[in-house]
């Protein structure tokens, strides 16, 4: 394995393991999706980084070419973006909603209110 | 919303290019990068663009929420009308080939309609989502 | 071509289909149409594809005419047209339900867009089962998800929002660990079709990266199966979700995930080296877990939907015990449990939804004499409840004794125990609804006999029925079962 | 034809209770039902008899729930003879009921009937089971069916007796009783009675000794110590309840679900190999013990309950001795004990009828005033002491001779015993009703309403007939014990 490779497998070890610290120690509701939004994008790496091929170019097929990067997880991942802005989106518009029908996005209070409540 | 005239006239100069870009991503994207997902987010900038600046009343004038919500059914529902095209015409489902006299001609009429479908439902969902939140009273 | 040859993807695209045209409608009324109608097709599409696989043994559709495994391709087994079935059947019986359910519990207004969503969601559910394609079936599965966070959040209660909250950061994480797994086996293999990934699986020496692939994706399947005790997120979720939803996705939502589990585990991996991993061990010791904890919890709830969303949680475990068997008699356990369980699950949270339309409530307090005020409801979640416990003559019963048949089979007598011994704890949350319907006078004495609409009643007494008629006569439920799971086994290394 | 006959005895208790909530409104149709449906049911049993004495076996497949297990009836002597005893007494109680639940003003009356009649057709039902799925499925929609007839009260009492019932009986039941079928299924491969048994015969004798085990104590409502405590819990409910499911169908179904077990799925021959020590050790602490619980109870049904409990533990007591006359008394026992006991519950249904009293010692000179009550009740004392002229002294003949022929010093001694203690506990009482003078503070009553009295006069009298013409019950018993043993 190359230097590239090794490099950005411990890019994307260190943001998946970060993403998901952050997920599980934030109390705050969108630091939780701040966190949800870099373990995902670990995954983008996790998959695009491999396809790059040293010297490959893009898959436009040419005569001066011979050594392309495979496109398919480009458009994986294009997928992947998609759903995880989805994602988000409706993270963030939950979130809202929450705020709105508690006054707060801390997860501890939003319980505490909830205990009040009964 | 905002008064301030230098705003005005540089996103009243802006909007166009934007435009103009969008539908170049749009429908360059067989040749080169691009395609439907760019452009539609491409687009809905412009628009968002001018609702930041000239308020949100205004950019409703402009696209009308309802029509922002036909955006999002109808771009997803010429998607699958290209598939079922398929099935029509004989093929498979999102088979490109069969919609043309050659296969060539199909593939290229089939990812134009395909991408179009993406790009106007993404415009409406990027509309969709800018009117959600900024439609909000905090 | 003749038409049924697309009904693989016409199975997915017919539903998908329905939801912008549910969109575009607009109107409840219309929406409702249409979606209901896309679901009964759907249903249609199931039992013909059922019978296809039946004649003809697997059936395999290319998208695009692209064939496998460059393309994404389609692939009806028996296991996944017993999916299919079982979610579409779900979809068509719990829609008519919904629209009087909702009305209580959706803003109108916003009838469409839950119309639409839900449509999404069984689109997403019948394409997960559908595709052969493992990034296809990640992006079903998003799909599916999405939807039903949006279903959830619609809930009357605010808790509906921070209970679609949990799940939507937990069923990310899992899709995530899912899609990490899978791109693991995709650097592997090159590919991303599951029959192509289990030829090169096959040929592979390097073991580790696949089997980092399989903990991945166990542990992210786990999550959305709500395995104990990755089940957190379930229990609120299933609480203050509208009935219409509570009933579909308890239904239909962790089965298509065990679903996805057993596909990884006998049609991609092989059974010798998922097992070779320990797995088993540790999904013997988490089932029995959920199954002497979990219905512990329900025991203790105040709620009747949260009973019964930890009853859940305690039932997944029956589910994945038959599959920690690693025996065809313990698969066969395991599937027709996801049958038996979802069609159990989903009649009682259709009564419940009926009684909290009537009485305001699902706590137990609200359902206090329920059999003077809605006697034939009751009577319906007692018969449901007899199903959990596993009384011969319902549903529950042939899961039950497949299951220990399976454990006998492997000479593990305490195991027998623990199982019959669990649904002991069964007999004690159902008996709480029993005593509290049937022994305490109605909080409010004036409260006149009145049963929940025909529409919402009828169907949930329907799926009550069946779960009794599948408890007399299982030949289509654990025949299915039977063959889905030699196909799995035998075709598997 | 037969077959249609075994349809007609299934169909007919179903059919009532189908009548019975159709004539909701109308209490003299819904009990008119109830008495036709029940004599009726009588009559088509009693029809069936001769064929099966003649050695034929109808048999009724319903449905194939999993391949190879069938729902499925066949009609064998033991069945024949328990249905016909459960069906006679449905009609006797069935009398009884209209005077007493009138007479104490209950509620509910549609229900109650309703249930009583689909508990009868759940006894039939398990009479007539060809194998142990189709019993293990009727033993349970028994538990559930006369759940509601314990709690008829509905009051915590009834609620807190109603959780000891489902306890024992569900309990025992799921965990012994459905792995033992299960297991028999998976080493026999077949859940079918046959004569001789289906184990196979390479069975070891320590696993068939732990199958046995777990048959006879997954089998909760034959109330064998330590799973006994639900049957006095159980005698809240109203005493005609009491009286035909607690002391007929639902422990007698469990004794008799033991002896078709012992003969159908063990086999004698097979079980002469295991050690069934601890059964007969079991069964013999419980006669015993439960005499003496019995002893020191005040409250009639109590003692009668804890009586029932010593009664059953003869029936498995007989059958553990494993031979063909033990077999025999196990199975005549069943009919005796079920008449006698009967009369006895009437009689103290009869007695809080008339005067509220529910305690042995309230009863002084009671007998004077309730002469056909307290004389109904010494015949039932007598039978089930076992002292001619009554129905309790054959069986015990029976069981005594069946112990003594395996030289079984034991079981004999047990035998003797408890017949002292019953006759300790249960005479007692006759002799206050008769010889003792009235309390002069107590209201002055006359006789129970009539359908009570002729209920008891109908058992009271069944009971002596049968010591004097045992000979429908004897057939078939024989034909149970030596055409098992053949």
């Amino acid at each position: 394995m190359n230097q590239f490779g090794a490099l950005s497998y411990a890019i994307t070890v260190f943001l998946m393991v970060a993403g998901l610290y952050i997920v599980i120690a934030r109390n705050n509701l969108i630091k939780t999706l701040v966190g949800l939004s870099i373990f995902q994008t670990a995954v983008y790496l996790l998959y695009i980084a491999p396809a790059k091929l040293p010297g490959g170019t893009a898959p436009v097929i040419s005569a001066e070419f011979d050594a392309y990067s495979s496109p398919l997880p480009h458009v994986l991942i294009l997928t992947a973006i998609v759903v995880g802005v989805a994602t988000m989106a409706l993270g963030l518009a939950i979130v809202v909603r929450i705020y709105e029908a508690y006054g707060t996005i801390e997860e501890d209070e939003i319980l505490n209110r909830d205990r009040e409540a009964r | 919303m905002s008064d301030d005239l230098i705003l005005r006239v540089v996103t009243k100069i802006l909007i166009p290019f934007i435009v103009l870009f969008a539908l170049y991503v749009q429908f360059h994207g067989e040749y080169g990068p691009g395609g439907g997902f760019q452009a539609g987010v491409v687009a809905a900038a412009a628009f968002v663009l001018y609702g930041l600046v000239n308020g949100l009343d205004a950019l409703r004038r402009v696209a009308p929420e309802s029509v922002v919500e036909t955006m999002v059914g109808a771009g997803v529902l010429l998607y699958i009308a290209v598939g079922l095209a398929g099935i029509v015409l004989g093929g498979h489902y999102l088979d490109y080939s069969v919609l043309g006299g050659a296969p060539v001609d199909g593939q290229h009429r089939g990812i134009f309609w395909v991408e179009l479908g993406v790009g106007i439902t993404v415009s409406g969902v990027m509309l969709k989502v800018f009117y959600l939140f900024a439609g909000r009273r905090a | 071509m003749t038409l049924s040859a697309h009904f693989p993807v016409l199975q997915v695209v017919v539903p998908l289909v329905s939801a912008p045209l549910a969109v575009l409608a607009r109107r409840a009324t219309a929406a409702y149409a249409i979606v209901m109608f896309a679901s009964w097709i759907a249903f249609g599409l199931a039992i013909a594809l059922t019978m296809q696989v039946r004649s003809e043994g697997v059936v395999s559709y290319p998208i695009g005419n692209w064939p496998p495994p460059w393309g994404i391709e389609y692939r009806i087994d028996a296991l996944s047209s017993f999916v299919l079935l079982l979610v579409s059947a779900v979809a068509a019986v719990v829609l008519p339900y919904c629209r009087r359910s909702i009305e209580h519990e959706v803003p109108r207004e916003q009838h469409y867009l839950f119309y639409s969503m839900f449509a999404l969601c069984l689109a997403g559910l019948l394409g997960i089962a559908a595709t052969g394609d493992a990034f296809n079936a990640f992006v079903f599965i998003e799909i599916s998800a999405l939807a039903s966070y949006v279903l959830i959040a619609l809930g009357r209660d605010r808790k509906a929002l921070v209970a679609s909250y949990q799940y939507l950061i937990l069923g990310t994480i899992g899709a995530t660990f899912f899609v990490i797994g899978i791109g693991m086996l995709y650097l592997m293999t090159g590919t991303l079709n599951l029959a192509d990934m289990s030829e090169r699986l096959a040929a592979t020496s390097d073991l580790r990266p696949v089997l980092t692939a399989a903990a991945f994706i166990t542990v992210g399947m786990s999550l959305k199966l709500a395995l104990f005790p990755l089940h957190q997120w379930l229990p609120n979720a299933y609480t203050y979700a509208p009935s219409a939803v509570s009933a579909f996705i308890a239904a239909t939502g962790t089965k298509v995930s065990i679903y996805v589990l057993m596909r990884f585990y006998f049609s991609v991996f092989g059974a010798g080296l998922v097992f070779e991993l320990a797995v088993g061990e540790v999904l013997l010791v988490l089932s029995l877990a959920a199954m002497f904890i979990a219905s512990a919890i329900a025991v203790v709830q105040s709620d009747f939907k949260k009973l019964l969303a930890y009853s859940s949680v305690a039932q997944v475990g029956y589910i994945t015990l038959g599959l920690s068997l690693e025996s065809v008699s313990g698969l066969t356990a395991s599937i027709v449990h996801l049958v038996n369980h979802g069609m159990t699950k989903a009649g009682l949270f259709m009564l419940v939804g009926g009684a909290v339309l009537v009485t305001g409530g699902s706590g137990m307090d609200r359902l206090a004499g329920l059999r003077r005020t809605m006697p034939l409801t009751s009577f319906g979640i007692v018969l449901g409840g007899l199903g959990l416990i596993g009384i011969p003559g319902t549903a529950g019963f042939i899961s039950k004794w497949q299951l220990v048949l399976a454990a006998m089979e492997r000479q593990e007598w305490w195991l027998v125990f623990a199982i019959v011994a669990s649904s002991l704890l069964a007999v004690a949350y159902v008996w709480r609804f029993v005593e509290v319907a049937y022994f305490r006078e109605p909080s409010n004495p004036a409260d006149r006999r009145r049963e929940a609409p025909a529409t919402m009643l009828v169907p949930a007494v329907m799926v009550i029925a069946a779960s009794i008629y599948f408890g007399l006569d299982s030949s289509l439920t654990l025949g299915g079962a039977a063959t889905a799971a030699d196909f799995l086994l035998g075709t598997s290394r | 034809m037969s077959t249609d006959s075994i349809a007609v005895c299934l169909m007919l208790p179903l059919a009532a209770a189908g009548g019975i909530a159709l004539a909701n409104n109308r209490p003299n149709l819904r009990e008119a039902v109830s008495l036709v449906a029940s004599a009726a049911l009588v009559l088509a049993l009693l029809g069936l008899e001769p064929a099966v004495l003649a050695g034929n076996r109808p048999t009724l497949d319903l449905i194939e729930v999993m391949p190879g297990l069938v729902i499925a009836f066949e009609v064998e002597p033991l069945g024949l003879l328990f249905a016909l005893v459960a069906a006679f007494l449905w009609f006797a109680s069935a009398v009884y009921s209209i005077g007493y639940m009138r007479g104490n003003g209950e509620a509910h009356q549609t229900r109650f009937y309703l249930c009583f009649a689909l508990a009868l057709a759940a006894t039939v039902a398990i009479a007539f089971s060809a194998n142990a799925f189709t019993l293990l499925l009727f033993y349970e929609a028994l538990t559930f069916v006369t759940y509601p007839l314990v709690t008829h009260h509905g009051d915590a009492e009834a609620r807190n007796g109603g959780r000891t019932y489902l306890a024992f009986l569900l309990g025992t039941s799921v965990l012994f009783l459905l792995p033992a079928v299960i297991f028999t299924w998976h080493a026999a491969g077949t859940t079918d009675f046959r004569a001789g048994g289906i184990l196979p015969e390479g069975m070891a004798p320590a696993a068939a000794a732990v199958l046995l085990a777990m048959y006879v104590f997954g089998i909760g409502k034959a109330a064998l110590m330590p799973f006994h405590r639900w049957l006095p819990a159980a005698m809240v409910a109203p005493t005609p309840v009491s009286a035909l499911l607690h002391a007929v169908a639902v422990v007698k179904a469990g004794v008799f679900s033991i002896v078709k077990i012992v003969v159908y799925l063990f086999g004698l021959d097979l079980l002469g190999g295991v050690s069934t020590h601890w059964l007969t050790a079991t069964a013999g602490f419980t006669v015993i013990a439960a005499s003496v619980v019995a002893l020191g109870a005040d409250n009639l049904k109590r003692r009668l309950a804890y009586s029932t409990v010593s009664q059953l533990a003869y029936v498995v007591l007989a059958s553990a001795l494993l031979t063909p006359l033990s077999i025999v008394g196990a199975a005549l026992h069943i009919v005796s004990h079920a008449f006698g006991k009967i009369t006895l519950f009437f009689a103290a249904g009869s007695i809080y009828t008339a005067t509220g009293k529910t305690n042995v010692s309230q009863l002084d000179g009671i007998g004077l005033r309730m002469p056909w009550t307290m004389g109904a009740f010494a015949i039932g004392a007598l039978s089930m002491i076992g002292l001619p002229p009554a129905a309790g002294f054959v069986s015990k003949w029976y069981m005594l001779s069946g112990a003594m022929s395996q030289a079984h010093w034991a079981a004999v001694m047990v035998i003797v015993a408890s017949t002292l203690l019953n006759a300790a506990y249960l005479l007692p009482i006759v002799y206050r009703a008769f010889f003792r003078g009235v309390d002069a503070d107590s209201k002055p009553h006359g006789e129970a309403p009539l359908p009570i009295v002729l209920a008891l006069v109908i058992t009271a009298a069944a009971t002596l007939m049968i010591f004097f013409m045992p000979g429908v019950p004897l057939a078939l018993a024989h034909a149970l014990a030596f055409g098992a043993c053949e």
